[in-house]
């Protein structure tokens, strides 16, 4: 789950890193307002969940309190197409007024979980301001790791080597110790999947600040984060991602035109594996779960049909815990109360696949059946309307 | 013998006395698997499915002399779970359970290090089908039915996708000696190697798939260990060809977040390490054929 | 360092040990206003650094607000002497007016720093309300104990297992593990020294709470422990040993008659053995410290003579970062500042002990020297204004 | 050879930079010991008593080969800085820093235990005067001219009372081999027993004496291993006859808690593990003159 930057360094503040002063903003004239209390110049920023805001026009340093108004009336209600947004974008809803700092130097600092340790890493770079994924390619000698030992959490010397390794001096030691610490705080006290501050900025006087910063949390955990799982933001989700999480669906949104409806999720990247080689685009991903009933189907194919793209749909099921006479029930539902118009490709497998297949059978609806795997993809590449695979 | 469970396994259900514990369980007895107890705090001295049901795994363990453990606990408590399975002195514990937080996940693999390593737990998923030796007994939510016994292992993060490799491999006429489901989660209990090393070992098995996806380093550490130290042949399909990067497919685990992440670049990495890699899922059972028609040759 | 029972309550409360209902009373007056807030009947207690209050005479359980009020008219003030407090026991400055609760069942649980495992444990055992020392003589088979592996820390099904293993059941197995892993936190958050809840009653409706509390804090983590500091009770502590810390002298009041000024702990206690060897009591413990100034003797001797009972005083100093000539110095200038009239006895060895002794012969002061530590004790037994060791 | 720390040892000294730990420093070095480096974090680049400070101590035993190291520095720092020499490869360390907290010291060592045995730091200390082998160097704030260099170990929690000891042997023309203060706090980094081991295994150590106090049962493990382990004759004094219970003497570990923590507890438990024991302190000498008599009788 992602939060707003705003969140984020209020969260990362109450922890001990620095961070400078703000304001948020919901309209140009509290913006002016927020510029006032804080003085000017100031930084205007969006506030979406997204990185890359800055090169999409979403952060504005002004001089006047005009300037405030008229850069956040611009902004709210406008949708920023980023680097990470995907072409839908984000709209922007609410913005940050925050104290402009004076930069001296940009430092790239992240919390993540590394898979390989089974830890929580820190990775650092002197060089910040640009994207880890640049900063590894463009400069990767200027990364540091460090993987924290969970037994006796961030100690004090390893934070300060950090430092010294880094090229901070005097104060800025202490500083980063500091920042350093309560980051890993925040992630572990909060269940963080991600912490990142980038830039972390020495200022002109040499002070760390943190200009910039992003959590994200671990879903699982949000049953004993109930502050975490209050700062969640629906207007930055994608509505059709959100709706099937709470259907206990998985979905994700994607480019093609053949609707998924699968159980498991190593299936059901196996399907759209399938389907592209068969010539076809999936339109998305959909692990529909296990003990799925006929309305949980039904509800998987409605979310599947809010894609105006979507022009087939197939469904695979290999039914462990899952029942296919319950699945094949669900399909023949949906073609009633959702009146289905395009074609539906039906493979089921395992647990009750006979009585599975009667009832499709015995249906007095147009789906076609397949036995296996690939003549599924197959026929579901076979059934669109309008071919794409010959341009 | 078979790796993990065979007909000698006598398995405690941690939360038995649940609607969903309750059914596989039965499952699990019908297909023949020694369930001995369950356990469930504050249910000590009743009886489900005519299996004792004790407070805790100490009890449990002490009176039944049970060896593995399956877990059909809620994500809040199934850390806490595993680790009373692992203090009890359980040998195999697998956990179906899927929502764990990821830092619980941490905190069990830091809790099982304590241990030395001949009386360390060993531990499967969580957020797994289970394991399966077909024939002799299986822990978990799988359709025990698709599995033809035999000698091919099969492990692999997804259940669903192992009963199509399972059910691929029957209609072929290849039987299976274990089956093993380590999970889609993004710390594991066991990774492929782990399993990998177990199929080495087992002179049951001739051969095995392993059935992978994105995200995460554990196919390349695989890659490793088959190229220096499996002797028996491996074939392997990777899921996700399809899957954008940075989002999550499903599985927690299943997001490309590194480089050597994504299902083309773990396929090269397999590739390399001399395993033979399925083109496509619907293949993997004629995979596995022909790597054992190669054994054979050689 | 020691705290109030009230206190210990409400900081176990905040980690969510389940407490009674209570509030603090000063005068009768506000004894009687707690008494109605609360409820009757309740119970009275008096809140000093002691256990045995009961025995001693200072909890009582009151049935009307007149009895409140004439109890609390006679307890404060008083000095309660109980088995913990040593002959000249403790003042009672502040009362504890609490619902009183119906007992069903009485449970001992403490959480001590065990040297042996290097970690914290606990000693539970169901059959509470009395001191752990007669629990441990009298029914040792019902002390259960745990270590805790301060990597995972206190893990829920170890909590389970204990609260199973002293009898508990049903709600209780939950409140137990609550309480359990609260003791555990605020012992670790709080850098406790020891945490006891004597007893843990098991109420007539089945549920648990903490009749009485005691803890005690780690006095070299109180820097980073404000919170904790600002607890202390003066009221509650020996003036000397209070006075001698606050100089950076270890100090403590003994029952004998010769005054000890050395410098370190084994050198100290060495000496004490060496004077009842020779048939002498010494009349407290006192640890000059390293690095021991003129200015710091002379507080030494200060200290030792607030203790009415000193009939002689002993200086046994074994330089290694200290100086004997800085200790001659101080000795003589003790003498001219104090105006010492009873014997003292001084040996000195180590880093300058040349000097040291020329400063001592040369000044004007009817000093007894000493060559060794035994020929030191027997100067000090024999110097004594009337001996005691023929009796 | 002695044990710790010989001529070759190559001491760095974390706050080398402050007022004590400069003046020790220098005692250090005027009695030979080969004093290589300093660490301060921020005072890296200077240099002090003509040794090359540095930031950290990664950098310092990088640059100087050093293998022990001294602490002074102050309680709330302290734990960490034992932790950084750990992880910089440091083999002895000895703090001599009072007034830990005592869960700092959980810390550590549950810090030392990341390292396996080969690879684990010897911790001397906190609260502890320091290792001298007289005539080598030494590591700590003893006067060294106190100790004759000869053959005896010493071991005790107390500075003062371990030069009492020393100054009593010497009168009697019995020479160290080294001494060591293990310090008097609660949890220490080597106990007694850990410190016997050494001695036991030294070619040129014939006889240790051990200098216990109240409060503790290290006194007691090192009986087991003197009768169970050790073929040299061991004297040994505990101090606190006349301590009453549940005070604190001076140093935070001197409190009698628990059964067999009273002197004449100790006394008891040391004699029958063989160990003879000085009957008060200013015996301490005579005692090691015994043991050693008795040696070479036997």
């Amino acid at each position: 789950m992602d939060i707003h930057e705003h969140q984020a360094k209020d969260i990362l503040a109450q922890f001990g890193v620095p961070v400078p002063k703000g304001g948020l903003a919901f309209s140009p004239e509290q913006a002016a307002h927020r510029a006032r209390e804080i003085g000017l110049p100031c930084v205007v920023k969006a506030q979406i969940h997204s990185g890359g805001r800055g090169e999409a026009g979403g952060v504005k340093l002004c001089k006047t309190e005009a300037e405030v108004r008229d850069y956040a009336a611009d902004l709210l209600g406008r949708t920023l197409v980023t680097k990470q947004t995907g072409a839908s974008g984000k709209t922007v809803h609410r913005l940050w007024v925050e104290d402009a700092t004076d930069i001296a130097q940009e430092i790239y600092l992240g919390f993540v979980l590394d898979r390989k340790s089974e830890r929580i890493m820190i990775v650092a770079s002197g060089h910040g301001g640009m994207e880890i994924e640049d900063l590894a390619h463009e400069d990767p000698d200027s990364l540091v790791r460090m993987v924290i030992d969970p037994a006796t959490g961030l100690v004090e010397f390893q934070a300060r080597e950090l430092a010294f390794r880094l090229g901070l001096k005097g104060k800025q030691i202490g500083q980063m110790v500091t920042t350093l610490r309560a980051c890993y705080r925040a992630y572990r006290d909060l269940d963080a999947m991600m912490v990142e501050i980038n830039p972390l900025a020495i200022t002109g006087e040499g002070d760390l600040v943190a200009l910039d910063a992003k959590m994200s949390f671990d879903t699982n955990a949000l049953f004993r984060r109930p502050q975490v799982a209050a700062l969640r933001d629906p207007a930055q989700e994608d509505a059709r991602e959100a709706m099937a999480a709470d259907h206990g669906l998985a979905y994700v949104g994607l480019d093609g035109d053949i609707g998924c409806i699968i159980n498991g999720a190593g299936l059901a990247m196996a399907t759209m594996d399938m389907i592209k080689l068969a010539g076809g685009e999936p339109a998305n991903f959909l692990d529909i779960g296990g003990g799925a009933s006929p309305d949980r189907v039904v509800t998987a194919f409605r979310t599947v049909l809010t894609d105006p793209n979507v022009s087939v749909i197939l469904v695979n099921i290999f039914a462990g815990i899952n029942r296919c006479d319950w699945i094949a029930k669900g399909v023949v539902q949906a073609y009633k109360e959702v009146g289905l118009t395009i074609p539906v490709v039906v493979r089921l497998s395992g647990t009750n696949v006979t009585e599975g297949r009667a009832i499709l059978d015995q249906a007095d609806v147009p789906i076609i059946t397949a036995g296996t795997l690939a003549e599924a993809a197959e026929a579901a590449v076979a059934a669109r309307p309008q071919p794409v695979a010959a341009e | 013998m078979a790796i993990l469970i065979t007909e000698e396994t006598r398995v405690v259900v941690q939360g038995m006395t649940g609607r969903i514990g309750q059914f596989h369980t039965q499952e699990m007895i019908e297909a023949g698997t020694k369930v001995v107890a369950g356990v469930t705090p504050g249910k000590g001295g009743t009886s489900v499915l005519n299996r004792p049901q004790f407070d805790t795994m100490r009890e449990a363990v002490e009176a039944t002399g049970a060896d593995a453990s399956l877990l059909f606990v809620p994500p809040p408590m199934a850390a806490d779970a595993m680790m009373e399975a692992a203090e009890a002195g359980i040998r195999t514990a697998v956990c179906v359970t899927d929502g764990l937080p990821a830092q619980d996940m941490m905190k069990v693999k830091r809790f099982l290090r304590r241990y030395p390593r001949e009386k360390k737990m060993r531990l499967i998923g969580p957020n797994c089908a289970g394991i399966i030796s077909p024939g002799k007994g299986f822990m978990g939510i799988m359709p025990p039915h698709i599995y033809t016994p035999g000698r091919v292992g099969i492990v692999g993060r997804s259940g669903t996708l192992g009963y199509e490799a399972a059910s691929q491999m029957s209609a072929l006429g290849i039987g299976v000696s274990s089956s093993i489901g380590i999970g889609g989660d993004p710390i594991n209990g066991s990774s492929f190697r782990d399993i990998l090393k177990l199929f080495e070992n087992d002179p049951e098995t001739d051969a095995v798939i392993m059935i992978g996806e994105i995200g995460g380093p554990q196919e390349a550490e695989a890659a490793a260990y088959v190229r220096d130290h499996m002797s028996k042949p491996v074939a392997a399909y990777v899921a996700g060809l399809s899957a954008p990067k940075g989002r999550k497919m499903g599985h927690a685990g299943a997001i490309i977040s590194a480089f050597g992440e994504s299902a083309q670049e773990k396929v090269e990495i397999l590739q390399e390490a001399g395993i033979t890699v399925a083109p496509n899922p619907s293949l993997m059972g004629e995979t596995v054929a022909r790597i054992l028609d190669m054994k054979e040759a050689a």
